[in-house]
């Protein structure tokens, strides 16, 4: 087993109004490379599930800018200018989340879990119309599981088979991610053989990745530029 | 005092809260000026995008984009620093496993509710991990200087401002004073300028009290 | 047939079944021998105490009893193996990421709802993964001898002994024939005793249909 | 900072009545030199959470043997044979909860999440009395959060800030266990330098260790001996 293709191949696995994981901090963790992929595309109407939509014309801010998204879950896009521009102009929908309760949310949805309640967000606006529950003597409210039809990863190295790691803090949202999509991209700097891997480090394994796909990108200096 | 030595002034006094071997967050703004006056105690900085054991800002001799803070700049980390997802990151965070929590903040009532990430008259498209931490931390420290641009107070008696959460913060660290959340409201436990507690009351539009006896600023 | 070759019967029949690039859990019993029967398929065998890509039972020289397989038995791993926590290998279970689960049952009624975690007018303290297994994995296969010791059969009009869970098994996998569980009951896919359907019917106490034509038992 | 501490020093951090949190599956991963200890204190009334109720008279096995144990919450009690025949005779309250819930319901508890919704064990008979819920047209139940007052983890090195890293198999219920105690002791099998464990892989981070003790037991062909 190889699941190992050219980054072009993985176009077809999208379709217009699919709801799509896609990990990140910023740029930090973001499948550049797939998401450039999805550019030379014709869908559109995505549900981008994220915790901000990219950053500095890069990875999901492209494909913001070009019109693919019509909705987007996630923590934090204040930062995105253009985004919070569209969605006062009733161009984008915007659900947002505080950043532990989107985590969470996405863990739960790969993980065969419904829903959960979170003391996060109790007596807030962000809390308005959600169930409020009292378990304990402390105030919780639920939130539903979130999943996905494609999940698009970033890691630091797969092997053929797609067992993942990661790299520093670009780990963040990737591994719940790679639970909760039906279809699961992994964009990878190095591709190693079956077995190179240690066992006990494997962050994410191979069951939940379909494809890995080599990033076209390396850091280079402060940007993440596209090099190969 | 200028607005930038007023921001170290405040981050230097929450430096003393802090304590050996505590698990801390530090916020974006002057939170993150804290770990500037940790001088040789061993706290570990953790931040909510998955790293336990933050070290200093990246110079351009170590910079890895990929290795960034909750505010997205890039640093360093400690060797005793571990990286989990943020899943994992949250969980420490909302299960109390984060010793201090250092947060800006916009507004703080007299019952120590905070609002700090929705600017009013903004479209409010951003939460991070704010209210996670405000839920979470177990103890919540707040800094920023006492009074807004336009004059009006930081501390005022109900939240104009949307709250973060329901969780009363312990300890707001201002340019002028230090206030202790009490049962009975805000108390001073220290002035940081030299003002009595009647001018500083004045400023801030209600009556303010000493914790205990007063302390006078050196 | 003696009884420990009826339990090879069934298990070499489940290995058929399996195909490369699955993952398979394999439940405690008759599931246990389907690993004998793989031959050079590529089925990775996960296992509920945090492991994937499980090997063949430990012997004397690599023996590490900390390395179990969910029978509490010293296994081996393989090189393309990955370990993890309890939580996140029933996440993998739960969440639908199991391929196929292979388990033993009691009973399995005519929609193909199992009985396979309490022993009846025995003290009921064990359910270990059985009911995460049959919850979760895209597909159940059950194993089982058609006949109890005392003659009644397994597989039955409704379940006697107390169900795992509502979700309907694929296929059982029994010594005299393999059962696909449809919209409209059981059916036979395949004899594997020469005997006719009827007498089949006839030990199981209702009729028994063929899915398509009936397959000639070699 | 240093948190490693000889072994009976403790005995002093339990009381009678607690609820502790045990790691283990089978005898992998146990915590047997903590378990010794806590035989040699005259607590009592403990409640118990834990897979199984260890096995082959070692471990939790030879605190119920002692008559410590009140209750025990887990999912596999069949194999400790007294502890069924105590039950039978309401010697001692058992709690069976499905092993992914159990696993589940303790990740919650250290993550600040009130409780969840599984489908596992729906329609059966560990469903009655739990509240049902219709979640996009599947049925799951409601599972609340389990903490501990203690919990005793076992792990293969702890750096002298309680860093863990588990061996194999006998990570399983550690790491969320780490996470759900008041009070945490690592029990582990070499114990390293701060800096001797690589950031990118320490499963169980030191904001979650209290203590560690160096284990006694160790491993000879098919059993754990004590030997140090």
């Amino acid at each position: 087993m190889d699941k190992v293709v050219e980054s072009h191949e993985i176009r077809k696995l999208f379709k217009s109004g699919d709801q799509i994981l896609s990990g990140g901090f910023g740029l930090s963790g973001t499948a550049l490379t797939v998401i450039d992929e999805l550019l030379e595309t014709d869908i559109t109407d995505l549900t981008v599930v994220s915790n901000n939509l990219g950053d500095l014309g890069q990875g999901l801010h492209k494909l913001f800018i070009q019109g693919k998204i019509k909705k987007a879950i996630g923590s934090f896009f204040s930062i995105n200018r253009e985004a919070v521009i569209a969605w006062s102009k009733g161009e984008l929908e915007i659900e947002l989340l505080p950043q532990g309760t989107l985590a969470e949310a996405i863990r739960c949805g790969g993980a065969g879990i419904g829903g959960f309640y979170t003391k996060t967000a109790v007596g807030t606006e962000l809390a308005e119309g959600k169930e409020e529950r009292v378990i304990d003597g402390e105030r919780y409210i639920f939130e539903k599981a979130i999943k996905g039809d494609v999940a698009i990863i970033k890691a630091a190295k797969a092997d053929r088979l797609g067992n993942l790691v990661y790299h520093t803090t670009a780990r963040n949202f990737n591994p719940m991610m790679a639970t909760a999509g039906k279809i699961v991209i992994a964009e990878v700097d190095e591709i190693v053989e079956v077995g190179d891997l240690d066992p006990e480090y494997i962050v994410t394994p191979h069951a939940y990745v379909d494809y890995v796909v080599q990033s076209k990108y390396s850091k280079v200096g402060s940007e993440y530029v596209e090099s190969r | 005092m200028l607005s930038q030595d007023k921001r170290h002034v405040i981050a230097k006094r929450i430096a003393e809260e802090l304590m050996d071997g505590q698990i801390v967050n530090l916020g974006i703004g002057i939170p993150t000026l804290v770990s500037e006056y940790l001088e040789d105690k061993e706290v570990f900085l953790q931040t909510e995008n998955g790293l336990l054991g933050m070290g200093p800002l990246a110079t351009e001799e170590n910079l890895d984009i990929d290795l960034i803070n909750a505010g997205k700049e890039p640093v360093t980390y400690l060797k005793s620093a571990s990286f989990f997802n943020s899943a994992d990151s949250f969980g420490l965070i909302r299960g109390g496993h984060v010793d201090v929590a250092v947060l800006g903040i916009l507004q703080v009532d007299i019952n120590g509710e905070i609002a700090n990430w929705a600017v009013p008259n903004q479209p409010i498209l951003g939460v991070g991990g704010a209210m996670d931490l405000v839920t979470g931390a177990q103890k919540v420290i707040v800094a920023a200087t006492l009074f807004a641009k336009d004059g009006t107070s930081k501390l005022v008696n109900k939240l104009t401002y949307k709250t973060s959460g329901i969780r009363r913060v312990e300890l707001f660290v201002s340019d002028y004073a230090v206030f202790k959340f009490t049962e009975e409201g805000p108390r001073v436990v220290e002035m940081l300028e030299p003002i009595s507690i009647e001018e500083l009351s004045e400023k801030v539009g209600f009556q303010l009290e000493y914790l205990n006896s007063p302390v006078e600023v050196n």
